[in-house]
């Protein structure tokens, strides 16, 4: 698909190191793949078919129909604990940034999608391992509120490793954020479908990952609640392989669907029409 | 040995206690006069509490918070006027790690839901360490609504190292259980005061913690990770638990300092356990305060406050270096 | 306890054939109980703590402070289907009356608990085993919307083997008859409780008995959707003792509390003095 | 043999119509002309089949409702314009014995919803021979909240045995989740048409049909308790189903007249699996068609006619013998 013109902007500006790595190799069958085309193909390995974890900016060219404007993207990390552990905590921001070509990890904004104007809501695992503190917390908060006065359906990619342990309880209440924020924007009458991707867990899998109104997951993704390694060390056996994947998800009841990634912006067209139009009632 | 540092450290406190214990009883008994020698026993035993507990650092009162005597949810419902404990999640389970129900305190009805974790290894089994599973969220949950649907406020005591993290919690969707106790406090229409009695682990802290009135014990801990597993996951070494516990600021007094908390309860010198009964009684008249407060405000203005709470926590500033945001 | 005026009159009015035995033997324990003293014990074996199934207005006189006012009672069984087995609806129907003194299998009114105005249904599974048909459908609406008008709260002592075959679907639709009265009920800021007594299963069980705000079960009751025998079948294998119990749904979460009988009393006061007066939001 | 009436019945039909597909095959090629001795055949085979099916007794419908060819929910929900559809429970399962999700239905969206036996026996026991757990409920009481919620109508389907009976569902609360989809479904804000498009057995399917209008098929049956069961008890003799059948009043025509029932849809003669195709679609015509109508009405003037409708079913008189109320 051709580059839009938002993101080239977007990207002539940022530098994507990501970009200048031609060549990728699957982790899951070993092909090696022409990033051009890997892109062009949203990032799905075109041998196996493993999803490659995906970067914020191109996840959002492969689901807006043409213009992306962000929102809450003045809104930039602090430091308010003055973290430091192997690194400073500003350090690691400044690092991620560099390598990651983001801001923080997520970006949210508005556009269109088959036509519906939509809120949307990427995390980027890039970033801190899509972590939330304060400016995903914030951003997030500010997508509802802004889609809740448009009264548009928001819709929002997850893939995070929970909360941002350098912000400590700060990070933590950002899920108390996003809760009421999402309470106010469903109790208004809106819609929202959440997308969960690998690996979506803690503190954002038990938040607004899980108060959709329609939980998607992307095929073979990783979701819940405790880290694999917790469970295994607390239970001390190693756990099948197919466990917390969206398939087993699926099959426990926990998701509504399992799409693969190539079908995500047909199914989620799909779903807003079902739900864009019919008034709310409660 | 004990893993508990404040009760190693009692270890010594103990032995002094037993020995003034021993020539009091001795003074009573026999004719000569040893007050004087008690009274210096009791000064320099004072001293030593001073010294040893005077001032804690955070991983001092991570180990506090976590103290094996520490009064524990069920000592506080307990001192409520009447308690009749309500059951079940309605649909898979009873989980002892949740207790909660109907409560009269202060004489007024309310809705008590507390972190139960075990006063002895049996209990510790049975209530799970007081981790709970989702079965214990979803009890929460349909505690909250019942409380928000018959206008009772909501009484919450906090004291979990995080929500179980077994195979069966996974496969009952914890993180839906957790997000689902979320949503339901950010819209119960009535007041909601939660108490941070021990250890305030994570997510599965936060479950029971959206509150309009939020206390912490003085050594109590809230933090976003265990000090252990965060030292494990950003240093690669469980030992810096302790330099992981100070930066986290995870003590009482810094999260007050963010606003994330709203209120501190003094704690005796040594530890809430040297007084369970004084703690409380003090907790429970400052929750009670709480809620009067509280009770005089509509549902919507409710809601709005606990809202622009929430709302505003954070610190963050524009790429233009303006603070919009603060925290405190 | 002494027999309140309203059930001497009630009792002088109907035939109890019931008060004709004098004696009871322990269906548990084997002990022979003198019947007045079993009434004064509450249908409780002195012996065992058996809890005897206990006749509606035997129940009400333990429950209620005094007075007791019957509403719904003019509302008596027709024969919608002609029903005939292998004897007619209506010969049962005479039956039941004649041997429980009851008209119909719920006694449904207004009184006193521990001085707070109720509505109060009671079931009686002397009468047709319980069953729900149209008139056990139709008074527990009635109970409901008075209470509704009243504002005030209402208590309903289950015992049912389910819906009455006899009146076809009309009885089964007594489900979603009574599930509507509940709902308007409570959506209005009311609050019900449900004392689940032995049996409460099928039709019942799985509508106005688990629709309270607190379900509250007498010590040993069977509660249950199927009955044991057609688990058994289907499964071909014998259940547990336990299975189905009060002490066995409180372990399974299904609900609130077991109560042992003498305690109940009291136990309702206690929920009534925490419900009562406070406003209820929505 | 087949365990069912009907199905029993069609083998001889069976063998006609392999006979007359022979003939018609070998008219096509030999060179005698044979359409008269068709044309025969093919008169008494429609006289057969109006012999045999022309008049079903309660008895026979009973097995026409549960004729293994029936079309079943599925085979209604591929025919809407587009399906999408949402799984489990969120909680604890996906239950296969329902099926539910999104859909459009003549260009308008609504939430189907249906109870799904299996079309073969592997399917029938990945199903649960359409017999759901309280899982599968609890995923009915989320979709009709969800529809509520997002003012989609509600279609339901019905076709099962009844609630599954077993050890997992008793223990998983199996009345309290009929119960709650009972309430769900008395308090929806949106229009809900049921139609038994197969068995319709006990609360298991009431479950899924507290509705503004319902539908049911001519050769459906709707039913306290299956007549099997009704035998064993009230009989005790299993024997005696055909005798229950006709007295439990489980026929579409007697549920009209009580006004328990809405519309009728006819069937081709010998059921609808003879022209699956055509009953589907003059179902969702007449599904659509009712919804249109519904949709007329505001949600408030939903719930109370609703509400009027369930108070009113149900025959009774006073003590004077004066009728205070009627069924139809
Ligand atoms: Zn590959
Ligand atoms: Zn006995």
């Amino acid at each position: 698909m051709p580059m839009p013109e938002w993101l080239r902007i977007r990207r002539s500006k940022d530098s994507d190191n990501r970009e200048a790595a031609l060549w990728s190799k699957c982790p899951k069958c070993g092909e090696v793949l022409y990033r051009r085309d890997l892109l062009a193909n949203a990032y799905v390995c075109m041998r196996c078919g493993h999803h490659f974890r995906m970067g914020a900016y191109d996840r959002i060219s492969t689901i807006i129909d043409g213009d992306f404007t962000e929102v809450g993207a003045e809104v930039l990390g602090g430091d308010p604990l003055g973290w430091v552990d192997k690194k400073t905590y500003g350090a690691k921001l400044s690092g991620d940034r560099e390598k990651s070509g983001l801001a923080e990890a997520v970006v949210c904004g508005f556009g269109q999608i088959g036509g519906f104007d939509v809120g949307l809501g990427v995390m980027d695992f890039h970033f801190r391992g899509g972590t939330m503190g304060t400016v995903v917390g914030e951003r997030i908060a500010l997508l509802l509120e802004e889609a809740r006065r448009r009264r548009v359906p928001c819709i929002i990619f997850t893939a995070s490793g929970g909360a941002r342990m350098e912000e400590g309880m700060l990070a933590l209440v950002q899920m108390a954020k996003t809760s009421a924020a999402v309470t106010r924007f469903t109790d208004d009458g809106n819609v929202l479908f959440t997308v969960l991707t690998d690996p979506t867990t803690g503190g954002v899998a038990a938040s607004f990952a899980f108060q959709g109104d329609v939980i998607v997951a992307e095929s073979k993704a990783v979701i819940g609640f405790a880290g694999r390694r917790v469970i295994e060390q607390t239970i001390r056996q190693r756990l099948p392989d197919q466990f917390q994947t969206a398939e087993f998800l699926l099959e426990k009841g926990a998701i509504d669907m399992v799409v693969e990634r190539r079908a995500l912006k047909e199914t989620l067209v799909r779903l807003l029409e079902y739900t864009v139009g019919t008034r709310v009632q409660r | 040995m004990s893993n508990n540092l404040i009760v190693e450290r009692e270890k010594g406190l103990l032995e002094l206690e037993r020995r003034i214990a021993e020539l009091r009883s001795a003074n009573a008994t026999q004719p000569v006069d040893m007050s004087s020698e008690i009274a210096a026993l009791e000064q320099k035993y004072r001293q030593i509490l001073q010294e040893v507990f005077g001032s804690l650092t955070p991983w001092e009162k991570v180990h506090m918070a976590r103290h094996p005597n520490r009064p524990t949810s069920l000592d506080y419902i307990s001192r409520f006027d009447r308690f009749d404990e309500l059951h079940g999640d309605r649909q898979y389970r009873d989980d002892p790690s949740i207790v909660g129900g109907l409560a009269l305190l202060h004489g007024r009805p309310v809705m008590a839901i507390g972190q139960q974790r075990g006063r002895d290894t049996k209990e510790n089994l049975r209530r799970n360490f007081g981790m709970p599973a989702p079965e214990g969220y979803r009890k929460v949950r349909r505690l909250a609504h019942l409380a928000s649907r018959l206008g009772l406020p909501i009484v919450t005591l906090v004291d979990t190292k995080g929500a179980d993290p077994g195979i069966s919690s996974e496969e009952h969707a914890q993180s839906e259980a957790i997000a689902a106790c979320l949503h339901e406090f950010t819209k119960a229409r009535v007041p909601i005061v939660a108490t941070v009695i021990g250890e305030g682990g994570s997510g599965g802290a936060l479950a029971l913690a959206i509150a309009d009135h939020v206390i912490m014990l003085e050594h109590s801990t809230y933090s976003v990770a265990s000090p252990e597993g965060c030292a494990a996951i950003l240093w690669s070494d469980a030992t810096k638990a302790e330099e992981a516990a100070a930066r986290l600021k995870l003590t009482a007094q810094d999260l007050q300092r963010f606003g994330i908390i709203d209120e501190i309860v003094p704690e005796p010198l040594g530890g809430a356990h040297r007084d369970g009964s004084g703690i409380v009684t003090r907790v429970l008249t400052e929750v009670d305060a709480a809620i009067a407060r509280l009770t005089a405000r509509s549902p919507e203005e409710l809601l709005e406050d606990r809202y622009r709470k929430y709302r505003r926590l954070g610190a963050w500033q524009t790429t233009q270096g303006e603070v919009v945001g603060q925290s405190t």
